[in-house]
């Protein structure tokens, strides 16, 4: 294992102060706690947005703390979920009056210790809703289990409900929007390579030269099935099929898409994906407005690719253009 | 139970999830994220680090659950914490206890274990361990009797598909690994079972 | 060699395409040329900006198109050089009236392709000039020899000679700040891995488990030297004050810096190097005022990083410090 | 040398720079880019395709140049490129030239290279092929030797530490490596010499 860092216990504690050093102008670090929030608190009486989970998926969260988006980002363990005393800290910087929304993705530890720090919260009379992220079509949906997991997506949840919070909706308007988004948004993503939690020092699998992993989590873990490496195009064009038919986009329909890099990915390549996604868009007659790649939800240093697909209809596409200010997603620069 | 016993299962359950840290990463890292035996050594290391005799078993059995609460992380840290700060609340303000009252704890945290987690027996999870363990020691089995086949309810689990957690995202892929947290959670009764039988 | 490419020798050409396509508010591809320019002109009578260089370091230099930066980014294959009829164009889209500003990497490939589109530009009668970025300090620099290379500092130069040619200054004004800023900029970086030229098929070098390449340049070139893998702070701070004895850092100053991942590094470990950038700025009594962290100049899929320190005056703060809209560099969000 | 022979020429280097591809990408990985190979090989696979006699030698020439110079990149796109753009100024609007015009136009050439990529003998560049070729050539030598003799240049370039180039970043690790565009350079030589001596 070969890593930028210093003692291997020490990664997150000094990864959230450099996050803080590097931006503060957009987060500061709540002393004694994992939790970054805005160096200039949001407006009073309005909505505040939390969301976290592991760290190793760097720039979420910590890097869409900030106007338009989130209020507090709360960081467990590598792949590991925050603890609940560590979420309703990030809850109470959120608070402004008027309560706050969880945004949480669909792991059961993150569901449960988001769920534990709600009652906490609630305990103190702080007035909190919640959504799950669950956008990962590769996983089967089922009542009996625990259901998709929550992936890249999410980042769309945290850009539009962060727009309307900003503009003093209520909890439940934000809430109820927010599960818009999670209603219409689709991912899967794909691994080239392993990654290696900077505390296990191995690789959590082992590929060969002409495999690749499919429909993988941002966790390192094994994806549903291994298959053998393809070109660019056809990977991209099958993820993009399961996608648009998990959404049921029979018809030429209005998107925006993700591509995302899971860390060790150049751009170079995520550009070859972002140009497939942009013809199958054009072949399918769908009406495409916003194209986001770039690394939005990573697994550490892990070759790969998520592609995530969100319909759109007028109010989702107006606070999906809204600006935003925040370490790593910055829109609506004003010039001439 | 005196509560020295108690300090004693957790520095005992303490060396176990050390000894056996690396085999439950990667129990974790074949079927999960492969952090379950870092997560757990992790908060069992404050645990004993500041589990002392408090004179109060309530007392300690929630420092306890609270300190897994915010030093575990996860899955489990939820599951573990929230469940001894339940049991917490049906053990006596005192130093002792008697056998009753251990099995209304025990009862208590696999309740809350389940209204949190949502898992029954056959979803190859710590509860595949948990409840028969628990129905056995109810039912008048010796401790030493019960944590023999807590082992053998987590080696069980192997040839399950997980339904809950997060091997159910591998689907039939989880099939043929045994589960971290059963083994986990069977290391706990084979702690148990030792300060008890001594 | 994985990679999500289709045909090897259609990556530059694709990965072009897709950033057109991601970007269509900010770039457009010059038909039939690797030129990426802006989407919106400049206004006329302003000073044109042209950077670019081999492809393999994005979002280098197609990301930095748009308001505020360059005018136009010319993509050679992987690694190498663009040539000079492809420089040309990009002179040409970024021709305005008040003449146009090259800024070159300082690579005997870059400089004489640059060299030679300059002179057929002159001939159409557009006016040029052009700086030479050469702020690694990991070669030593003489007159007898080709002098230092041109690596991430190169996009302060960007940003800093983008701002003020927005304000339409005089071709030779933009060029003296140019100037100013590489006499002020120094970098040096180093690799953990190697990188893989689609082409080519196999790793430009190969390291052992405990080695690293220190002193590399953006090209999967090797370093200056071979070392033993170091912890990230004493890694950081032995390249400091490297860079802080080359820039003369006697007494306190005034700083930018810049930690630029090489590709295949995750945030979480630029976090950990930004860290110590600003623990080190702090013991030295420097005053740094601005960190950029992120992926600015890469080498394909390379794990390592780069260090970079600008010493800045008033006039390069505040230009550093201008809004600018482009892909991969935006600042100066205006919002409540 | 008639234009037939000048195509020929081409086609031949073409054919060696092919041959060699991968061993000159990996002189070049080891002391530069890795690229020296890939670069050449796609530029004369360009001219190679678009060479066709013109009637005109010194259009030929500007074209291959022109071409070189919009195909190869790097430095030795430029390099080659401009020379070859020189060169043809001096050479005839005719299908055929004599010994002295071929001596002129190289050595336009390399004066072309000289003040581009200002490297001098010794600096472990194709000017250490380049310089003493052409010299030798003036001097009487039949082209064989000097093929020959380039080749053993480019050998000579091994023990060199680099003064201009990429390699040159290397400081001293670039000794020990011969220089990819001196090889390239001799291979060239190589293809003068069959083409004139068939
Ligand atoms: N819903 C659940 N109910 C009960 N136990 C669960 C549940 N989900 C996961 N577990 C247990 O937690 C263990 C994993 O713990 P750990 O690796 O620490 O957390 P995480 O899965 O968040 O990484 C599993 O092996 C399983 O025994
Ligand atoms: N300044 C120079 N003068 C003459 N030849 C040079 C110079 N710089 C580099 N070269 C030649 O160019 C060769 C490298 O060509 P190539 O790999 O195609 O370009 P790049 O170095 O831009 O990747 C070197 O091996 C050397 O012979
Ligand atoms: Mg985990
Ligand atoms: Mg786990
Ligand atoms: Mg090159
Ligand atoms: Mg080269």
């Amino acid at each position: 294992m070969k890593k930028v860092v210093n003692r291997v216990e020490d990664v997150v504690d000094e990864a959230l102060d450099g996050m803080a050093l590097a931006f503060p102008a957009y987060v500061r670090r709540i002393p004694n706690t994992n939790v970054l929030a805005r160096a200039v608190p949001k407006k009073g009486g309005r909505v505040g947005l939390v969301s976290g989970g592991g760290s190793g998926h760097e720039p979420a969260h910590g890097g869409y703390v900030g106007y338009g988006m989130l209020d507090a980002a709360v960081a467990g363990e590598v792949f590991t979920s925050p603890t609940p005393d560590q979420v309703l800290e990030g809850i109470r910087a959120a608070n402004h009056g008027a309560g706050v929304l969880l945004i949480v993705k669909n792991y059961t530890g993150d569901v449960m210790n988001f769920d534990i720090a709600r009652e906490l919260a609630e305990a103190e009379g702080i007035e909190v809703a919640s959504v799950t992220v669950d956008d990962d079509v590769a996983v089967q949906d089922s009542l009996y289990t625990t259901g998709r997991r929550g992936i890249a997506g999410t980042i769309y949840v945290h850009k539009i409900a962060g727009a309307l919070a900003e503009r003093g909706a209520s909890l439940a308007e934000v809430k109820a929007v927010a599960e818009s988004v999670i209603s219409r948004v689709r991912s899967m993503g794909f691994a080239l390579t392993p990654c290696t939690v900077p505390a296990n020092g191995t690789p959590t699998f082992t590929l060969e030269e002409n495999e690749l992993e499919m429909g993988i989590g941002i966790h390192g873990e094994p994806g549903i099935q291994r298959e053998s490496v393809r070109q660019a195009d056809e990977l991209a064009e099958s993820m993009l099929d399961r996608l648009s038919s998990d959404l049921d986009l029979n018809s030429p329909a209005r998107l925006a898409a993700m591509i995302n890099g899971m860390g060790g990915t150049p751009m170079l390549e995520l550009a070859i994906l972002a140009r497939k996604v942009a013809h199958w868009s054009q072949d399918k007659g769908h009406d495409l407005r916003r194209i986001w790649m770039g690394e939005y939800m990573t697994s550490l240093e892990m070759q790969g690719a998520s592609l995530t697909l969100l319909s759109l209809d007028d109010r989702l596409q107006e606070l999906l253009d809204a600006p935003s200010d925040t370490p790593a997603l910055r829109q609506g620069v004003a010039h001439d | 139970m005196t509560e020295s016993d108690f300090v004693a299962l957790w520095r005992a359950f303490y060396d176990k999830v050390t000894a056996k840290r690396d085999e439950l990463n990667q129990l974790d890292a074949a079927i999960g994220d492969g952090d379950h035996g870092t997560n757990l050594a992790r908060g069992l290391g404050r645990v004993v680090e500041e589990l002392k005799p408090s004179g109060s078993l309530r007392a300690s059995c929630r420092m306890v659950g609270m300190r897994l609460l915010s030093t575990v992380g996860g899955a489990s840290g939820a599951l573990w914490g929230s469940a001894l700060v339940s049991a917490s609340t049906v053990l006596p303000d005192e130093a002792q206890m008697n056998h009753e009252t251990a099995l209304a704890a025990l009862s208590r945290g696999i309740d809350q274990m389940r209204a949190r987690g949502k898992a029954e027996v056959g979803d190859k999870t710590m509860m595949d361990v948990w409840i028969p363990a628990v129905t056995a020691l109810e039912s008048g089995a010796p401790v030493g009797d019960v944590a023999a086949q807590a082992m053998s309810s987590a080696e069980a689990t192997r040839p399950l598909q997980a339904r809950r957690g997060r091997a159910a995202y591998l689907g039939s892929r989880s099939i043929g690994h045994v589960d971290p947290g059963s083994l986990s959670t069977a290391l706990w009764w084979e702690a148990l079972a030792e300060v008890v039988d001594s």
